[in-house]
């Protein structure tokens, strides 16, 4: 006259695994959930007002970064274009594909262009990127093979622990400084090395993970 | 001596026994301060901000949405995200101008900073000029335009004038009046010069409540005509004070100031040191910074003063004849300041009488001062005549009916004028009155019209300094609210329309530009709004010396009055009332008081004691038959019998400090206006809960203060600080490259408060309201302690500002369990606002209660709109702790500019907004490796030490002990 | 009819008990085991002879473990992963590691020790034969049962049976699973 | 062991009544386990309790909405209820452990029929001292950032900070405390499970009890195990208290920067834990009418540790004040005066004379059995034990080092509310164990029992 019959152990046996097995989980989730793409972003490319392609204009054409980001060697901000600088090309070229509609929307009424983020840093993160150019960080170092990229997607994590990867280690992320802005830029035997870049810029490692860096 | 020279303390509640104290504690706050309070609160901080929706639209289009880029339409010239661009112009306080830089990100206004250039400036800035800032962005600014009691237009309003003016012009402009303050500025009187050609019979009358007429009228008696004086601290090795506002308020103190702390640095300038005397009934920074004071009644101040003039030979002979309580103390005064003829300076306060002011002409003539200490200009002012007689005359023709068209520019006099003018009844009995001001205030309100006044740092105009230095004045921004300014109103007056006044000034300048010959008129004006300052436009000095029969003709002195006297003196914030409306400047402890939030009724110990009254003690007091109920604040330093009533609270209309503190100007006289009788004082046995900061007056024993004399100090320097490094079980650690350090001088220090708002101002840091810093939760990151020290009725001060001591082994950092605040390499302690949770543990391990927390989301609840926040700091949210960081962001922003070219930092090429904007260079900040910058080299000198040493924190900010320089021959409240 | 598991005797007093079991191991059978109500003392070494030093062990060598997991982890994070300077302090502080050290340490040696507990046990497990007896239900209250099990070699139930009678048990039970 | 206790004990006063068998122990304690209503005054308290557990849920919910703003805490002193009854709760849990460790390993035999009450009064308590210090962080959503977790910022906890030894200690402390509950109660739900009669309830106590048969070789392990965790939890709990000492030792303010923290707030633990499991014991006496399984024999002997533990405290009191008169440092010197003298002074000297004064009535065997005296003695400590925290928590942060920054403290409405409402969250977990758990350890007794029954 027992309560529970032999299968109550099966029952119990499985039941513990079971809960072993959730509990390993959750567990494992702390560490996954943060990375996977639909967190972070990766890869991904928003609408945007105009379809654009850096693929067509950097790769294609052949433009600087710098002619649209016209801010990113003095500023802290890499600049959007203005409206005026697109039409500078479009008054000329493509002035009635109906993809450029916004563009001269825009001009013709004064109202901005609103894009959308694909790179958002927090507000009590202070990126400069005037500084990193400086040092001789090439563009695609965070923005990936932007020069191939027909829409702009987000190439990298942005997670606090990126930053540090490099900030803890920039040697093999830094060009000579001519290169910074090619987009097809490869580490070739004749290249300078990381460490010659490195004292030629003088970047002092042990100071670039300072909280006080990027927090202020 | 390694003992502080003497014990200090704090409030006087502490002096008395300790029952007592917990008594009073008992009675001072209520048991329970519960949830109601936070959400009155809350109503009170929106107060700041009514529209403050509006506020954002006006700059920044529709509301921004943080995932999207808006890019400009077409880039405008020279604006770089991040950095600060400036552009100069000039504040002006009673018509004077002070040089100002206006920082700009991204084309918006944030923060307002000293112009170096600039003589009344040398790059310091008050905390009022500082404020100015947020009055500039103030939501609760006046933004419609009222006619009759209707919403008008501009148009409607141009129309109206221009009605008015055809018929005014019919019969010469007779009854035609212009009010306005203190006007210094050349086109402004330009134009009424051309109004007063057009209009004969119009008249212009001036006024302002904090003004100088007796200085004037002295100057009057003493020089036969209107003269300004200005002074040269620099030459003053002997400073003697009449409850002078020289280094606090006069025009042009900021300057005085410098030059002031320059003399009083003996470490640095070799053991050469300024001595100063100060006689007042109210304590005033000179009073606290002098080397002996006396707090004397105001009928003993003139008694003493003609005793001194008799024994300068400034006066007749038997005046030092008569007997007189403090006669040791002013012989060894006199013969002091006689042994330094020429290089010795007498100073009175504006509020002193006419008399005094003779008698101080009197005795600086007979210190050779004029010429040498003390120039004399002719006046800075338009028209310098007496302000009281220029209103009481205006307002006899109002009530005559003698005025039908009456335009107020700037100037508030319903709530400001003496009480029994009864400007209010008077101006009911005017047709037609203007009132262009920037708040809706009293006066606006009571006039038929009321227009919206641009703010100075929304027009184009001009102004002149102390010393005569004009500035045009640019705009920094278009009118936020729409307001318009005193040079459209009288530009349509005189038949112009309503010109802008760009062109109207560029006009009037490039006539005065021919006539001065100045050369290229484009590059002139040019170099002119660029700089901040028109070249050559100091006025040359006058040489002239006081007549004798000036001091004769002096009426007999006032019988010394038995009673309690009221004395009218202008607050340190809200000044006259103008910036009554101001968050900032309400919730800045006066440098005595520590007071926030209110002004109160202050009186010596003594007194008190007599009276029966204590801090926070709601008395009902009756001057000129007028009652009125104040708190009462118990003042060390106060003279007896006399009762000090800040102006400029209890605003009846207009912004924020509408019915805060209550509104001494009913009880204020046009005859007599600094100084009244009080008939009666009654306890009401009520209390009202002062919102000071102050915990204890007394150092308790702490080594807080090091002080010393000067001739301890040139003799044996050492004996001052005690230095000993206590024994640490860890090694220390290194900072090979660059260690940023702060020096204080305790010396410089006059407790100004400048450095507390240009803090705010850089920093971000909130306004929290009366009831939640009586929570003891202001969240000022840095605050100037001042600590009493010798007997209440007679004490000496000593001022200690308080920023993060950024120790090397920081208490702090290692009770933190998340990381939030650590040091970085170059020794700063960084608070990392987003990791920290609020445990507020490090907070309780400061020892210098420097790290402030965010009770409330304080910073949303300050609605302030949204581009007014400094985009280089971390806006703070609810529930993180903060504290000075030695502006890192400054810091950086410098470092990234000088590694974007690979230079070294040059020193003094990081600037803190603190030392920025000090008046007196108190405040140095570099690099202490660097053996040659100017902050290693004060840290290096014998007197540098640090607060609580003992407990081997390694602060890096350190303190220059206190020196004073005491006469020999007095024996007394000094050393 | 289910088969047999074994043969149950109830016994009233722990002594009585105890000479069961001893008997009952001298006549050469193993596979028995006493149910009682509390610890009786002695019972546990004629049944289980033998030191029992394995959850001793395991709780020590927990510890250890704990201990060194403890303060690898802080070693790890202050002075390798992201070393900081704290307050002036060393990466590598270690007074200031030993308390997490010593709690982890304790932690680490008594979830050893709970879970070995269930694990040598053989807990939980809900059912057990014993629990089908009826006389088996006292045995956590007030009497003290001895099952002999069928699968013991040397087991007789005539024998086993008659030994119990001797023994004085209450009441003799054949344990049907 | 126990003869020394005896012979100075009255006669009429055996560890366990005469009339207590085997058969009658198992049955009157399952019985009020597994009794179908629970009686009326069960229902009052838990009522009761459950009401003011409401009262914190609404507090926590109006303090995670509005901010810590609502509570009293300023600049300087930034610590105040929260903390202090952090430190109070916390020191009632240690109580029960100390109770069951200690007087385990000392073989009490008092210790038997009392360790399940320290023990689920421990565990009732574990939770209201958890519950405090999140409440008290400024985020407290962000309080998961103490857990040494790997996480994408790459920053992790700060292991120097008293704070977080305390949060791995708490942590650890509960974890350990709960195994060790279980560890002992087994046996005892194995009982219950045999006498009870409905189905459910046969089934409920069966999944609980994990199938345990009182098999030797089942208790063999029980006992090795419970033997060493015992003599690991002793260690624990003294270390637990001494790391809630350190959170005040460990930081840099008059009054808290005493090296006699630790040991100061382990007596002050002792006391105050046997003061609540003494009323605790008293309740459940009548309540269940256990009177001779819980005799005057425990509650003598508890008695008699509480005045212990008081005695122990007194000697901290005088170093409390040696200390700071008699050294050099002013602020410590200052900060005692005003503890004596300042605001807090009233609570100071009330919180001495009912932790030290008043319990050493319990010298005389009389007021030792006298239980509504016990009872009184005992709710004093408590208060007082809530004072002493309260004075040097708060007194030490207004009387810092900084005369300019010295404030005040004045707790709201909500502060109060907080109180209450753990001591509600308290006695509504102990009211579930009574009524769902043996409230003595059946087992244990059974032992003691026999001894008693034997020559």
């Amino acid at each position: 006259m027992a309560i529970f019959g032999p299968r109550a152990n099966l029952l119990m046996n499985a039941t513990l695994i079971g809960a072993v097995g959730l509990g390993a989980c959750l567990l494992l989730a702390v560490w996954v959930v943060p990375v996977i793409g639909y967190n972070t972003q990766e890869r991904f490319a928003p609408e945007q007002p105009i379809p654009f392609s850096h693929n067509h204009h950097v790769s294609g054409l052949g433009l600087d970064c710098r002619y649209c980001h016209t801010m990113v060697e003095k500023s802290s901000s890499a600049g959007m274009p203005s409206t005026a600088i697109c039409m500078t090309c479009h008054s000329q070229v493509w002035t009635n594909a109906a993809m450029l509609r916004p563009d001269q929307q825009s001009l013709a009424e004064k109202v901005p262009l609103r894009w959308t983020r694909v790179y958002t840093l927090p507000d009590y993160v202070f990126f400069d990127h005037s500084i990193h150019i400086a040092k001789g960080v090439g563009c695609t170092e965070c923005h990936g093979q932007i020069g191939d990229m027909d829409l702009t997607w987000k190439a990298t994590t942005l997670y606090m622990s990126w930053c540090l990867s490099c900030h803890r280690d920039p040697a093999p992320r830094l060009r000579p400084r001519d290169e910074v802005f090619n987009p097809h830029w490869r580490r070739t035997p004749s290249t300078a090395s990381g460490d010659t870049l490195m004292a030629q810029y003088n970047v002092r490692t042990a100071h670039l993970s300072d909280c006080g860096i990027c927090h202020r | 001596m390694t003992q502080p020279a003497r014990t200090y303390w704090r409030s006087l509640e502490e002096l008395a026994e300790m029952p007592e104290f917990a008594a009073l504690v008992e009675r001072e706050l209520p048991r329970f301060r519960d949830v109601v309070n936070a959400f009155d609160r809350r109503r009170f901080l929106q107060l700041m901000a009514a529209s403050m929706a509006l506020g954002g639209l006006s700059a920044c289009g529709t509301e921004p949405n943080p995932r999207q880029l808006v890019p400009y339409v077409q880039e405008p010239a020279n604006v770089i995200p991040g950095r600060n661009r400036y552009y100069a112009t000039a504040t002006t306080q009673d018509g004077y101008a002070t040089g100002v830089l206006i920082a700009h990100q991204m084309a918006r206004p944030i923060k307002v900073e000293g112009n170096p250039d600039h003589p009344a400036s040398l790059g310091g800035a008050s905390a009022i000029m500082q404020a100015s800032i947020l009055e500039f962005y103030d939501p609760r600014r006046a933004q419609t335009l009222v006619g009759g009691g209707e919403i008008a237009t501009w148009e409607g309003f141009v129309a109206a004038l221009h009605d008015r003016r055809n018929a005014l012009l019919s019969r010469k402009g007779d009854g035609l009046r212009v009010l306005t303050g203190a006007v210094t500025s050349p086109f402004l009187a330009a134009q009424l010069a051309r109004l007063q050609q057009q209009f004969p019979a119009m008249r212009w009358h001036q006024w302002q409540p904090l003004h100088r007429d007796n200085e004037l009228a002295a100057a009057q008696s003493s020089f036969g005509r209107p003269v300004g004086r200005t002074f040269d601290l620099s030459a003053a090795d002997r400073i003697f004070g009449i409850e002078s506002d020289l280094i606090a308020a006069t025009p042009g103190w900021l300057a005085y100031a410098r030059a002031f702390a320059a003399k009083r640095r003996p470490a640095e300038t070799g053991g050469e040191m300024s001595r100063a005397y100060a006689i007042e009934s109210t304590p005033t920074l000179l009073g606290a910074k002098a080397d002996h004071r006396l707090g004397l009644r105001p009928d003993e101040i003139e008694a003493s003063l003609r005793y001194l003039a008799g024994l300068l030979g400034a006066g007749p002979q038997e005046w030092a004849q008569q007997d007189n309580a403090q006669a040791a103390w002013l012989k060894a005064a006199a013969d002091d300041l006689a042994q330094h003829k020429g290089n010795a300076l007498v100073h009175a306060g504006r509020e002193q009488s006419a008399t005094v002011h003779v008698l101080v002409d009197a005795i600086n003539g007979a210190l050779g001062a004029f010429g040498k200490t003390v120039r004399l200009v002719a006046p800075v002012e338009a028209s310098a005549g007496a302000k009281a007689q220029s209103l009481s005359e205006l307002v006899g023709d109002m009530r005559s009916g003698k005025v039908d068209t009456l335009l107020v520019l700037g100037a508030n006099p319903v709530y400001d004028a003496p009480a029994d003018l009864d400007f209010a009844a008077a101006l009911r009995r005017v047709p037609f009155s203007v009132s262009l001001a920037l708040y809706d205030d009293e006066t606006a309100l009571a006039s038929t019209w009321r227009l919206p006044a641009a703010h100075e740092y929304e027009i184009w105009s001009d102004a002149r300094a102390f010393d005569g230095t004009i500035t045009i004045q640019q705009p920094q921004a278009r009118p936020l609210y729409g307001g318009h300014s005193a040079h459209q109103v009288l530009g349509i007056l005189l038949g112009g329309g309503s010109g802008d006044d760009h062109t109207l000034l560029r006009e009037y300048w490039q006539q005065r530009a021919q006539q001065e010959n100045r050369g290229d008129f484009a590059a002139f004006w040019h170099d002119a709004v660029r700089g901040g300052v028109v070249p050559n436009t100091a006025e040359p000095p006058i040489s002239a010396t006081p007549r004798g029969d000036a001091v004769t003709g002096l009426p007999s002195p006032m019988a010394p009055a038995n009673g309690i006297r009221a004395l009218f003196r202008p607050d340190e914030g809200t000044w006259d009332g103008r910036y009554a409306h101001n968050p900032w400047l309400l919730e800045m402890p006066r440098t005595f008081t520590r007071l926030t939030w209110d002004n109160a009724a202050l009186i010596a110990p003594g007194t008190a004691k007599r009276l029966g009254l204590a801090t926070h003690d709601l008395v009902e007091i009756s001057v000129n038959e007028v009652k009125l109920t104040v708190p009462v604040y118990v003042l060390p330093g106060q003279a007896p019998d006399c009762m000090t009533l800040p102006l400029g609270w209890g605003r009846a209309a207009g912004g924020l400090g509408a019915g805060v503190g209550f509104d001494v100007y009913r009880l204020r006289r046009a005859a007599d206006p600094w100084i009244a009788e009080i008939a009666s004082v009654r306890k009401t046995g009520e209390v009202d809960r002062l919102a000071t900061i102050q915990g204890q007056d007394r150092v308790l024993g702490r080594d807080l203060v090091r002080e010393a004399t000067l001739e301890t100090f040139k003799n044996d320097p050492g004996s001052i600080v005690k230095k000993e490094k206590p024994a640490s079980l860890y090694p220390p650690f290194e900072y090979p490259d660059r260690a940023w350090a702060m020096a204080i001088d305790l010396n410089s220090c006059i407790g100004c408060q400048a450095c507390t708002i240009a803090c705010q101002a850089e920093n971000n840091v909130p306004v929290v309201g009366k009831d939640q810093v009586l929570a003891e939760r202001i969240m000022h990151w840095l605050r100037i302690d001042r600590y009493y020290s010798g007997p209440p009725e007679a004490p000496t001060v000593a001022f200690e500002p308080m920023p993060c001591m950024h120790c090397e082994n920081a208490p702090c950092e290692v009770v933190c369990p998340v990381h939030a605040t650590v040091h970085d390499h170059e020794g700063l302690n960084v608070m990392v606002y987003n990791r920290c949770v609020g445990t507020r543990f490090c907070s309780n391990n400061c020892p210098y209660k420097v790290r402030r927390f965010n009770f409330y989301p304080y910073t949303s609840q300050n609605n302030r709109p949204a581009q007014s926040w400094n985009p280089q700091v971390s806006v703070r949210d609810r529930g993180v702790m903060e504290k000075c960081t030695y502006c890192i962001q400054r810091i950086r922003t410098t470092q990234i500019a000088a590694n974007r070219d690979d230079r070294p930092l040059r020193d003094g090429e990081v600037v803190t907004a603190c030392q920025q904007s000090c008046p007196t260079q108190a405040i140095i900040f570099g690099d202490r490796n660097d053996r040659e910058s100017a902050v290693a080299k004060r840290k290096a000198t014998p007197i540098d030490f640090v607060l609580l040493e003992e407990l081997n924190t390694r602060p890096r900010t350190s303190y220059s002990a206190l020196i004073r320089n005491p006469n020999p021959a007095i024996k007394g409240n000094q050393s | 009819m289910k088969e047999l598991f074994g043969l149950m005797a109830v016994f009233a007093t722990p002594d009585a008990v105890k000479r069961a079991a001893a008997s009952l191991r001298d006549s050469g059978l193993r596979r028995f085991e006493a149910y009682t109500p509390y610890p009786i003392e002695g019972l546990d070494h004629i049944i289980h002879p033998g030191p029992q030093l394995f959850l001793p062990l395991l709780m020590f060598a927990a510890a250890v473990l704990g201990a060194a997991w403890g303060y690898w982890i802080q070693y790890w994070d202050e002075a390798l992963n992201y070393p900081l300077n704290v307050g002036g302090r060393p990466y590598n502080s270690w007074p200031a590691f030993v308390v997490a050290t010593f709690e982890f340490m304790l932690l680490a040696s008594v979830a050893a020790g709970f879970f070995g507990l269930l694990a040598k046990s053989k807990l939980p497990k809900l059912y057990h034969p014993v629990f089908e007896a009826d006389a088996f239900e006292r045995a956590s209250r007030d009497r003290f049962v001895i099952c002999v099990e069928a699968s013991d070699p040397a087991f007789d139930p005539a024998s086993v049976r008659s030994a119990f009678e001797r023994l004085g048990a209450e009441t003799i039970e054949e344990v049907r699973a | 062991m126990s003869t020394t206790l005896q012979s100075e004990l009255p006669a009429e006063a055996p560890v366990v009544g005469p009339d207590v068998t085997l058969t009658s122990l198992s049955e009157e304690v399952s019985s009020r386990v597994l009794m179908d209503r629970a009686p009326r005054w069960w229902w009052i308290g838990f009522g009761c309790s459950f009401l003011l557990f409401i009262a914190l849920l609404v507090q926590m919910g109006w303090l995670f909405v509005n901010g810590i703003g609502v509570w009293g805490v300023a600049i300087p002193v930034a610590w105040a209820f929260a903390i202090l009854e952090y430190v109070w709760w916390i020191a009632l849990a240690s109580g029960g452990t100390i109770v069951s460790a200690l007087f385990f390993l000392t073989r009490s035999p008092w210790r038997s029929a009392t360790n399940r009450i320290a023990e689920s009064m421990l565990l009732s308590a574990a939770p209201c001292a958890g519950l405090m210090p999140i409440m008290h962080l400024g985020r407290p959503g962000l309080f998961y950032w103490l857990f040494p977790y790997s996480n994408v910022m790459g920053v992790w906890p700060q292991a120097r900070s008293p704070l977080w030894w305390d949060f791995i200690c708490l942590l650890c402390y509960i974890l350990m405390s709960i195994m060790y509950y279980y560890a002992g109660i087994l046996p005892d739900l194995a009982t219950v499970r045999d006498l009870a009669q409905t189905r459910a309830k046969r089934i409920f106590y069966g999944i609980l009890a994990l199938g345990w048969r009182g098999s030797t070789a089942e208790w063999q392990n029980q006992r090795i195990v419970y033997a060493i965790m015992s003599a690991i939890m002793a260690p624990m709990v003294i270390s637990v208290h001494s790391v809630v000492g350190l959170d005040y030792a460990g930081g840099l303010t008059p009054g808290w920067h005493d090296t006699q923290f630790p040991p100061y707030f382990f007596f002050g633990a002792v006391v105050s834990g046997t003061a609540v499991i003494m009323m605790l014991t008293i309740l459940v006496r009548w309540g269940y009418g256990l009177q001779n399984v819980l005799t005057e024999y425990h509650l003598n002997a508890m008695a008699k540790v509480m005045l212990v533990g008081s005695l122990l405290l007194a000697y901290a009191y005088v170093w409390e004040a040696f200390g700071p008169l008699y050294g050099s440092d002013v602020a410590a010197k200052t900060e005692f005066y005003q503890r004596m003298f300042g605001f807090t002074s009233p609570v100071f000297w009330s919180e001495k004379v009912l932790t030290v004064v008043v319990p050493q009535l319990l010298w005389f065997p009389v007021v030792r059995r006298n239980q509504p005296l016990l009872v009184m003695i005992s709710a004093g400590v408590i208060l007082g034990m809530w004072q002493e925290r309260y004075v040097f928590t708060i007194s030490s942060l207004a009387h810092n080092y900084m005369p300019s920054y010295w404030g005040h403290f004045y707790p709201t409405a909500w502060d109060w509310t907080a109180l209450a409402g753990t001591i509600g969250l308290f006695l509504t977990m102990f009211f579930l164990f009574l009524r769902f758990a043996p409230i003595v350890s059946i087992a244990e007794v059974r032992e003691i029992v026999e001894e008693e029954r034997a020559p």
